[in-house]
């Protein structure tokens, strides 16, 4: 049987990098095909010329057996190839209904649009990724990254995914509700027989979703196997060419004094009632977990006075600090790593270097000149210690892989070495042996005495990474686990509360 | 639970509120702007001075109706007074040859005048698109090629003396309302049903959103663009045919600077320079604003240099009050 | 230099997209023509404003070595250093239009002869026209040129000159910036303010144009009258049915011939200094008295 | 892999050679422009015409060097021709002051003309800054409030007749170039300098950039912003005073239109009008393309309304030749 998809010899170069080399890769027929590989490895560089972003300088390509040469990604979507990208590309000022089905948007006579039908259309399409109470006609900006990150999968889903549907990385900012949706929906799409490859760092996707898995390392395929044949142990030596050591969860050093504390904090959207209080100690690290939209994003920024002055108190080693903007947060020793690394993180035009001091420029400065070689100092020593993949710290941040991209965010807040460090996702699209090592960084920053504040959609790692876990439920503290309480279904359990009504648990 | 996004009703009924204060804002510098000509100036809330107020901003509203299609997708364009001068010239001579019959004559000046107008702006837009270039360059080196070819086509000269029959419109008035402003008003609102309810006028906020994301979706914001230009071009072409009529001459030095008044419509009307957002209500409001503010000082007798500094003072001013009715409506939403 | 074959003279206009330098360096390009026995090299300035520009131009002029210069200043002070060092080249310099101020021509150590009319004077006989129309004690307003443009400033001192001889009364006095769409609203605008005026003194025509359709918009052709400044061919027409009542022509297309012709007797070895006036003439359009 | 930075070397060569070639390309254009005169207008490459030429871009170059900060940083000055006015006549009063000794009075002017003109660009940028409102628009209103000033403190007419000591530097020669056009160059390195090597140029890039991530990496973009217009201010008071001394004179309607010449000079030279992306090695060149554009075709004996059309030609072709350099460089990266 000729495959559906097949790549013969691939190669992608960019200046300073093998992106692809000699790739050789098929997919058949109705299979769901995973790609994993450590960040930087290729996979979405694959999936840029599938999509007709990128052309190969090398290799051929074949669509069904077909010589397949797309020249841009109009070309790929009519050849049947729908793509959910690993960075979102939404139109902020235009509504959810428009996203959905811009591609190609319902249309009377004239090029009128059809208002009625685009309604429906997108209704039905928010209904299959849970978003059915989104109304059709919101602009999409002001909606959190898990929703819009939601809106990208169901704009692929529209016309069933086509004749191959890519998703890379698509779980990478959701929390287990949202993925369990997602894989439903994944799960009819194959029993449809629809073709599917997978991206993810989420090895028991892998397993559940896929039936065979491609490694790629530096470019090149390492191993393609059935996952049956196959182990996550496997794989992760595939993938980073070593095994991954069992880890013992991270552990904090001594529990100092008290070093964040928060009283009757009422972030944005925040519903009414008292507000948050707790606090944070230096040598701890607290998760905050909770389900999209339950307002965790809005905590830290209420904290960092992203959004204006917080409504509330917040108090640093005991003593109010009054925070009316994020300079002020940073002079009191409060460092934010946001969730949107594209829009919030990085300026993506300029060097990695120059991303990776932008929090603190006074360490690479002397008299208001910069010292562009302890930048470049700064730049590698912390690619080194992240497993940054770049051609060099001149590399724009905006050329580097999803995952590399998110290094280099935490290498900017590691450099700036804030005294109290809030974490906004830290691990999006970070492979699995790079979080190895950033748990065990967190870990020494830990011991190290700086107070740490995680929020993650990611239960395991808040349950490996942290000494207690706060609950948010609907904008309110739902409760606390200590590391001796942790698990999954209790946690889960407060998450929903909120969403329960009277009969909280 | 399964109640997957529990609370996005409410927000979603602010955002509607909050689009409407949107447009309201500037209103409100303007209403505050006619409350104040009305108790400072008598004449000014006479049916009279109304109605001249409408006519001396009907030429801009028509040249701002265009920019904000440029505006939106991304652009601008610096031509739309010496383009306007060219289509003006154009129209003229044509409406001047004596071989013809008047109302062939006149007929063909107009569609000559939107002709210059539609291909000026298709060749903004195709340039700029095509490589890639600014089109604040593009259409700064169109305004000179424009202006050199309207000083070269009629020498300099101004042409004048048009039928009757075509000079009859440039006075005319419908319901009290002058018709030059009425078909500026239809054509805002024509504008403003393309830009809402079309899939062109979608593509076009798309495009200023994000330019990048409309190609991944599988379209060539090319044609989009060289249209939006286009567009732009025929308001000029609009225009400049207004102009012919109201003032009964054409000459090759007119326009001079209107594109600054048009893009400042646009702009105090709340449309982001940067593209993808904004609204021609926004524009209507922004043109009115620019007239009501001309007009209102001279009635109240402030000498020319004074004049000329309120001015100044009120536009900034009409934005700062806009940026706290955005404040108020965010703190709501 | 002259010694080399046929001299050369630059002729330094200002906006040639201004209908009246346009006529004035046709005029010129005509005149060498018929004359002969000399190149004539034309330049213009992008806009009146363009004071840089034309110094840029007298620069580019002596660059390739002409003999003579005939030059419409756009400032009367700050085109003298580069004249000046012009004259001392011995380049020889007529000045038309507008005249070089006298006291820096003295500073700086050069008399250089002015061909040109008496824009003040112009206006004066322009607005006596008015004045005699309406009668002393008539209500008038100026439309006025550029502000601080050399021209409009003589004009409008004219104009006063007029009010003041006719005892006339003078109730407002706005810039229309030369513009025809521009005095259109600023005089409707001074129209709602003041209902009761009943004459114009324009400093051009094209503001003139503007102002006539304004009066034509309010229905009172005849009622209020109109008087101006240039008689550029699109007044004509208003000048026959009254609506322009009176229009000055200063002969421009004349203007820079004459200019030609100085620089020639000076390159000739003639010296010439002081006012070399040039004719103006009173257009009166029907009804004028 | 773990192995960091494997190739560092290498693209760090080729960037630094694409460096080269962005500001080369548009160098390109420039060298065709100069060998087009070179042989089609025999007195062009004389030293007195390249000194003119010098001469004649030196006040643009000075204004398009403060146009760069406005522009890096995500705004735009619009009014630097009318504040240049402003700072001009100020400075002119103040040097007539008979009650001092001319050297004091002189030096005051200077001050002046500075004080001036970094208050107007630091009031631009608070405005701008601290409203959240465009500085298009910020600046418009500036323009306007500007002039007016300008016309009112002086009634209009022109100041002249300065001391011969300050008009001697005017026309004043340093090894054969001239003085003015010296400081000019000064001025750019300096703020070639201030934006490669200093943490302000720094936050200048970084802001144009993406200013939602300056802010939230604990920087006050507020500040940069303000210093940022106040640089474009001082760069409008010393142009001031660079057309004073040039000019002998210093009139309230000097400088109209000048803004469009600064901006088209700067994204001629390839600055991105949007922010971020830029430098003042482009701006020099753009200046002196449009320099040498207007000089050649007067050289050349080019018609004036001819010689409009061309120069928007030129304009237009010079970023298209700079987009192909642009796409050589990014398929040779
Ligand atoms: N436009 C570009 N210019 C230069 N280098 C690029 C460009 N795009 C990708 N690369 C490089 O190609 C390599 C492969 O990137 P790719 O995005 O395919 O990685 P990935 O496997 O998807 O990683 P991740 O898991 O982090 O998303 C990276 O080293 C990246 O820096
Ligand atoms: N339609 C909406 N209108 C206004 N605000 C909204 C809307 N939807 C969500 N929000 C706000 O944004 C937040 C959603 O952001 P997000 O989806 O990122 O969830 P989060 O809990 O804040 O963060 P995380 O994604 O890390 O879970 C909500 O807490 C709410 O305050
Ligand atoms: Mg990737
Ligand atoms: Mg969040």
């Amino acid at each position: 049987m000729t495959p559906m998809l097949s790549l013969r010899g691939i190669g992608k170069r960019f200046p300073g990098v093998v992106a692809l080399d000699g790739v050789d890769l098929d997919i058949a027929q109705g299979e769901t095909h995973a790609l994993a590989g450590e960040n930087g490895a290729g996979k979405s560089s694959v999936i840029r010329l599938l999509a007709g972003i990128h052309r190969p300088d090398a290799g051929t390509m074949a669509l069904a057996g077909e010589p397949y040469t797309p020249a841009s990604p109009t070309d790929a979507i009519r050849a049947g190839i729908r793509v959910v990208h690993q960075e979102l590309n939404l139109l902020p000022a235009l509504s959810v209904a428009e996203n959905l089905l811009f591609e190609r948007l319902p249309r009377r006579a004239l090029g009128f649009l059809d208002r009625r039908r685009m309604d429906e259309e997108a209704r039905a399409l928010l209904d299959r990724v849970g978003l059915a109470d989104l109304s059709p006609r919101a602009p999409v900006e002001g909606l959190g990254v898990a929703q819009c990150q939601l809106i990208e999968i169901a704009k692929a889903l529209r016309s069933d995914g086509g004749r191959v549907l890519v998703l890379d990385e698509p779980t990478a900012t959701l929390t287990p509700r949202e993925s369990g949706r997602l894989f439903e929906q994944i799960e009819a799409l194959k029993a449809r027989g629809l073709t599917m490859i997978y991206v993810s760092h989420h090895l028991a996707e892998i397993f559940a979703l896929c039936n065979r898995v491609t490694v790629l390392r530096n470019g090149r395929i390492v191993s393609t196997e059935r996952t049956a044949d196959t182990s996550p142990p496997e794989l992760v030596r595939a993938m980073i060419g070593r095994s991954l050591a069992t880890q013992a969860p991270v552990s904090g050093g001594p529990v100092g004094a008290e070093a964040l504390a928060v009283r009757r904090l009422r972030p944005k959207g925040a519903p009414p009632g008292p507000g948050l209080d707790f606090a944070v100690r230096y040598g701890e690290i607290v998760g905050i977990a909770g389900l999209v939209g339950a307002g965790r994003t809005e905590v830290l920024r209420a904290i960092y006075g992203a959004d204006g002055p917080p409504r509330g108190e917040v108090f640093r080693d005991g003593k109010a600090v009054a925070i009316r903007s994020p300079r002020d947060a940073t002079a009191a020793g409060i460092g934010l790593l946001t969730e949107d690394r594209k829009a919030e993180g990085l300026v993506l035009s300029m060097s990695s270097a120059i991303n990776t001091s932008l929090a603190a420029l006074p360490r690479v400065t002397r008299a208001g000149f910069m010292r562009a070689d302890a930048e470049r100092a700064a730049c590698v020593r912390y690619a080194g210690e992240l497993a940054t993949r770049l051609s060099g710290p001149g590399q724009p941040a905006g050329q580097l892989s999803g995952g590399n991209q998110q290094k280099v965010v935490l290498a900017k807040w590691l450099f700036a070495e804030a005294r109290v460090l809030m974490l906004d996702e830290p691990t999006r699209g970070i492979d699995v042996g790079a979080k190895a090592e950033i748990y065990a960084l967190l870990g020494r920053l830990a011991a190290g005495g700086r107070a740490l504040l995680v929020v993650s959609s990611e239960l395991p790692e808040l349950i490996h990474l942290c000494d207690r876990i706060l609950v948010l439920s609907r904008g309110r503290f739902a409760g606390e686990v200590a590391r001796a309480d942790f698990s999954e279904e209790r946690i889960l359990g407060l998450a929903y509360s909120g969403y329960m009504g009277e009969t909280a648990s | 639970m399964s109640a997957a996004t529990p609370d996005t009703a409410l927000p979603l009924r602010f955002r509607r509120s909050r689009l409407l204060l949107r447009d309201a804002g500037i209103g409100v510098a303007l209403l505050a702007l006619v409350a104040f000509f009305a108790l400072a100036a008598p004449d000014f809330l006479s049916g009279t001075n109304m109605s001249n107020i409408l006519t001396q901003i009907t030429i801009n509203l028509i040249l701002a109706t265009g920019m904000t299609f440029a505006i939106l997708i991304g652009g601008i364009d610096l031509s739309v007074g010496a383009v306007m001068a060219l289509c003006a010239v154009v129209a003229g001579t044509v409406m001047k040859l004596d071989a013809l019959p008047e109302v062939v004559a006149v007929g063909l000046g107009i569609a000559a005048s939107l002709g210059v107008g539609i291909a000026a702006g298709a060749l903004n837009g195709f340039v700029s698109a095509f490589w890639g270039v600014p089109s604040f360059i593009v259409t700064l080196g169109m305004l000179n090629v424009a202006r050199g070819l309207a000083l070269e086509v009629t020498n300099a000269r101004t042409i004048y003396d048009f039928p009757d029959s075509f000079i009859a419109f440039g006075t005319a008035s419908l319901f009290g309302l002058p018709v030059m402003f009425l078909l500026a008003l239809a054509l805002l609102a024509l504008g403003w049903v393309v830009l809402t309810r079309t899939v062109f006028g979608r593509m076009i906020y798309a495009i200023g959103n994000n330019e990048e994301a409309v190609r991944l979706s599988g379209h060539r914001p090319f044609d989009t663009k060289v249209l939006a230009f286009a567009v732009t071009g025929a308001c000029v072409g609009i225009a400049a045919i207004v102009y012919v009529t109201r003032l009964s001459i054409a000459n090759p030095i007119l326009g001079v600077g209107f594109e600054l008044n048009a893009i400042a419509a646009v702009i105090i009307g709340g449309t982001s320079l940067s593209g993808g957002r904004g609204s021609l209500v926004g524009t209507l409001l922004g043109a009115i604003i620019i007239g009501v503010l001309g007009n209102g000082l001279i009635l109240m007798g402030v000498t020319d240099f004074i004049r000329q500094i309120i001015t100044g003072l009120v536009i900034i001013l009409a934005v700062v009050l806009d940026s706290y009715r955005a404040r108020l409506s965010r703190s709501l939403g | 230099r002259a010694a080399g074959g046929t001299p050369k003279i630059g002729l330094v206009m200002k906006s040639l997209a201004n209908e009246f330098f346009k006529d004035m360096q046709e005029g010129a390009v005509a005149y060498a023509k018929k004359r002969g026995g000399f190149e004539l090299i034309p330049v213009g300035i992008q806009s009146e404003t363009d004071i840089d520009g034309q110094i840029a131009a007298v620069e580019n002029l002596l660059t390739r070595g002409v003999d003579a210069i005939v030059i419409a200043p756009a400032d009367s002070r700050a085109l003298l250093p580069p004249v000046a060092r012009a004259v001392k080249s011995g380049v020889k310099v007529i000045n038309i239009d507008v005249a070089f101020d006298p006291e820096s021509m003295k500073k700086r150590g050069v008399d250089i002869a002015f061909v040109g009319p008496d824009n003040r004077a112009g206006a004066k006989m322009s607005g006596e026209v008015l004045a005699q129309a309406l009668g002393r004690g008539g209500k008038v307003v100026i439309v006025e040129g550029n502000p601080g443009a050399e021209n409009a400033t003589q004009r409008k001192l004219g104009y006063q000159d007029a009010i003041t001889a006719g005892g006339l009364t003078l109730i407002d006095s706005r810039t229309a910036h030369w513009e025809t769409e521009e005095a259109n609203s600023v005089f409707t605008d001074m129209l709602t303010a003041h209902p009761d005026i009943q004459g114009v003194m324009a400093a051009n025509d094209s503001m003139a144009l503007g102002i006539v359709k304004a009066i034509q918009a309010r229905g009172k052709t005849g009622a209020i009258k109109v008087v101006s400044f240039d008689d550029i061919p699109a007044v004509k027409p208003l000048l026959e049915s009254g609506a322009l009542l009176a229009t000055v022509d200063q002969f421009g297309s004349q203007l820079a011939a004459d200019g030609i012709d100085e620089a020639l007797k000076e390159i000739g070895g003639q010296n010439l200094t002081g006012w070399i006036k040039t004719e103006l003439k009173l257009v009166k359009g029907k009804g004028a008295a």
